[in-house]
């Protein structure tokens, strides 16, 4: 069944156990909206120099928003900021790929558990809600940088 | 199942009907046919409608009022006639109080744009109260949000029952002597709730305010009768009622037409321009600046013959049996909790629900894998949902081709999305 | 004739072309062969652009941007497409400056609004000046008379010479430091002038004005580039460009699109509405309220991918090469005045003229009698009118589908019209 | 020819020779468009008691309208208020009969001259034409009635 290429085992596993939610203490915060379905996130970044020390977040979705930003805490947190941005380049692409893109292994071992959501990809009203949690770390990275907060 | 189908009566002969929508027909993800449960959001169009614009196009297209040419007067006899087709389908004293626009959030921010410029004793300002409800579409809320910022008038509403009613208790303190304006919708797009327009008339003629009607979910499922609303403006939109995109309608009172100024400027709603200064033609052509939706109108023209042939009452009564049945059958999934009411009493045809912890957005994905096409979001209510404390609905709407098994195929849906997210 | 018409290059094929469009085919007046030449009014449509609106009708039909079911994710797409077609038409940096509209008139209202409500340093108020000229369509100075009368704003133009130009010569006092917008058409609609957009750019770049081109009777005709052209709006229509009715386009800069406020306010346009305030989505959504002119924006990237397909420098050349023609042999028949360019060099497709004493009215309807289509009137400028003392002209206009013969069937006409009034 | 029924050697006389055109002493005076073509009459109204002392106008406009101008002098010029008025009627429910009204005798009579307009009124957009001369008329005798200036 297609659906099942959207709704991976690991997504769904993401999804009814998340990883980090919670909002703790962070160098800088954010809300973002999905104005389409009205999905909502705020997150927090906690810098450790140009370590990520904490990625916290609280927030109301659907299955993949949710699962998304679960994957995002497992990823990002512990990481370099140079590797995260790395991580974030290739889970973008992917996302953009309409489904054309096969990650290969050197992908795979970039974005780990992320390579689930290759089948959202396919659904363009789903990829925003795949989107949310990694477009808001962005900002708030971008914000806490600004501050001086980091490095 | 088949018993609860039974006791229906008031249906329509939907057989007949769906064989005039094509996209009905349509089928998706391997060769499963569509079930389509979201007409609140947009309709359907019957070949009707479709044969109506590619005659206009084929045959009589030109641009309207200004031609001597025999196709500009039939363009323009078609264009206007349009026009006599929808003043009479609402009821209108005269055409000249139906304005031609691109949908209804247009027509909405035409109302309050008049009113932010009008002179005394239209005239919205710091000094006064703008009056809705927190069951608008946005399209009902922005504009009046907008026009508060812009002039300091100060906005209020009416806010909603647990039942999915308007809280009509505190209305003599809501809708005071400074109350230009009271604009709220006749059905909710998202509860289904018809609303008591009686009672807020009556408030705001008191009090000498002007009641803008929003008839976007009314218009293409009952009898809409502007004299009998007894409004001063009432907007709809044409897509919803089986017409084509890109048309939309005010009409309004022809006193207050004559006597506020123009919106948008351009060509079409002038009577004479030179560069110092200009004077304005006549309404319905004051307001509708530029070549209008000609072909639009058109189409909407062929889309009132087309509810009138089968008859607007008729049309109400299958969708109120299909809405009875459908409610009483939701009320059986497990988990479904239902916002808004639950009885067809004072209800339109669209029903919002949340499925336990499931999240609309994937409920929604769930039964489109089985070809099931509802809405999920906030359905641009966004306030209906923070005042239920819910992210978002699931919404499934029925219109005059909507059948008793699609309701039963929907109730199946829901089964395979507990058990997927089981 | 004939001779002259050997002399024609750079012809399109239009027994081909003339075979898409089923109007061109139409006869009136016990049999007669509609001679077409009203296009500056309005286009006839390609059965391609026909197609693309049934196709999307009957197969495509659903509200946009935020549903999660299949057909929703169609019409999401082909109405998303249908920007990408048009900013790649117009070479736009980016797709989200494109919005759609209803009609250039909205498009230019829309500009109006957006500096009328703006903060500094783009506001328009008692202290600046609004910058246009006397060859402007009604949609391109009744929206600025508007803004000036609401803002205080002073409204300053330009003038037009003997020979249909505008009159550039106190270019320095028109445009000033107070002046915050200048406004002016690409291609005159009456006179058929096309204007020196450089040399106003230039003048409008020193003293920090923004620049708003009206493009409607240039996008149908020639290559438009708006990153060439420089300005900071553009606004252009549908319907005559081969699209339906019903929709428009205005281009602006990015930066300008963020910075400026919404002004119409509802569905589509948010990213989050409580009761108390609301935020607004990214451009192009932040201008685009209510359900858009989804089938019509369809209609328009089919239109784009027709008139694409041809190639608007062939159309451009087409054009130029009829006109050419028609000035000749319009400048042969006895007692006629052509109103603007009497040369192709910087002229589009549209001539208008006056013939002796007759009223155009009448040459309109004796022309009318032959099947000959022309439009007859001030044409939505009347200052025109004004500044040459004529009450009206008559106007041929031309398009891809105009062939030499038609032009001979105006000539000859015109003829019998002199011959009538005699 | 089907052009021959709008434009009756009826109307091309009057509009090659119009009948008491120029603006003269009046009671009352209006100015008229008709924007969708841009015709435009400027019309005076004097009255003598209840009679129709002089109908005085100037104007730009097709063949129809100043002939229509034209007609509506010739008829009106003399005539008691409440007659002008019914001829006004008359006039009225011709150019509105969309070609279908086949004046008869008793019609013709009350007309005269302006029956030839019966062919315009199958033509729309030359309806308004016909009409400007006798709505300007219309709105001056009501504003000459409303300033008292008659009886
Ligand atoms: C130069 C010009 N500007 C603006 C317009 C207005 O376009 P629309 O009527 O589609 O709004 C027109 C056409 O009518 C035009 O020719
Ligand atoms: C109640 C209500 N009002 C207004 C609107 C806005 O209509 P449109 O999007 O056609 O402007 C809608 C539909 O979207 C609606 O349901």
């Amino acid at each position: 069944m297609k659906l099942d290429s959207m709704y991976q085992e690991v997504i769904l596993d993401h999804y009814k156990h998340p990883h980090g939610r919670g909002l703790r203490d962070g160098d800088a915060e954010v809300h973002h909206v999905n104005p389409t379905c009205g999905d909502e996130i705020t997150l927090r970044v906690k810098y450790d120099g140009e370590t990520i020390a904490d990625v916290s977040y609280e927030g109301q979705g659907c299955s993949i928003s949710q699962a998304s930003a679960s994957v995002l805490n497992e990823l990002l947190v512990g990481k370099e900021l140079s590797q995260a941005q790395k991580i974030q380049d290739a889970f973008l692409e992917l996302m953009q790929s309409k489904g054309q893109l096969e990650p290969d292994d050197a992908m795979e071992e970039v974005l780990e558990d992320a390579v689930a959501f290759a089948g959202v990809s396919k659904y363009p009203a789903r990829v925003k809600c795949a989107l949310l949690s990694w477009m808001a770390w962005k900002d708030a990275t971008a914000k806490a940088l600004s501050e001086g907060k980091t490095a | 199942m088949t018993d609860a189908r039974q006791g229906l009566s008031g249906l329509l002969d939907t057989e007949a009907i769906r064989k005039d929508f094509p996209l009905l027909d349509r089928t998706v993800h391997d060769g499963k046919k569509v079930v389509y449960l979201d007409s609140a959001a947009t309709s359907q169009k019957p070949r009707q409608v479709l044969d109506a614009l590619n005659t206009y196009y084929e045959r009589h297209n030109a641009n309207v009022h200004r031609g001597v040419y025999t196709i500009a007067e039939e363009a323009t006899a078609l264009y206007e006639g349009a026009r006599d087709k929808v003043a009479a389908f609402i009821n209108a004293p005269s055409r000249d109080e139906v304005i031609f626009t691109k949908n209804a959030s247009e027509s909405l921010n035409l109302v309050a744009n008049m009113l932010g410029w009008a002179d005394e004793p239209y005239r919205v300002d710091r000094d006064t109260e703008i009056v809705t409800t927190e069951m608008e579409h946005h399209s009902n809320i922005v504009p009046w949000q907008l026009l508060a910022q812009r002039t300091g008038a100060k906005l209020k509403w009416f806010g909603i029952t647990d039942d999915g009613r308007l809280d009509l208790s505190n209305i003599d303190e809501i809708i005071t002597e400074k109350t230009k304006i009271v604009s709220f919708t006749l059905v909710s797009n998202i509860l289904g709730t018809v609303n008591p327009v009686e009672q807020i008339i009556r408030r705001a003629q008191q009090v000498g305010a002007l009641v803008c009607i929003d008839a976007s979910q009314a218009a293409p499922h009952m009898v809409l009768d502007v004299q009998a609303l007894q409004a001063d403006f009432v907007a709809f939109t044409g897509h919803k009622m089986v017409g084509p995109t890109g048309i939309g309608v005010l009409w309004g009172r022809q006193e207050l037409l004559e006597d506020l100024p123009p919106f948008l400027g351009g060509g079409e709603m002038i009577e004479t321009v030179s560069m110092h200064s200009s004077t304005y033609a006549p309404a319905p052509h004051k307001f509708e600046a530029g070549t209008p939706p000609i072909a639009q109108a058109v189409g909407l023209g062929a889309a009132v013959d087309y509810l009138t042939s089968i008859g607007m009452e008729r049309i109400h009564s299958h969708e109120k049996a299909i809405t009875e049945y459908a409610l009483k059958r939701l009320l059986e999934v497990p988990d479904l909790r239902i916002i808004g009411p639950t009885t067809a009493e004072d209800r339109g045809a669209a029903i919002s629900f949340t499925l336990g912890d499931i999240h609309p957005h994937d409920v929604g994905q769930v039964l489109d894998e089985q070809g099931i096409a509802v809405r999920v979001g906030h359905h641009c209510a966004r306030p209906v949902c923070l005042r239920y404390g819910i992210p978002a609905t699931t919404r499934a709407s029925f219109y005059l081709y909507s059948t008793p098994a699609e309701v039963d195929a929907l109730v199946d849906g829901l089964e395979h999305v507990r058990n997927f997210f089981g």
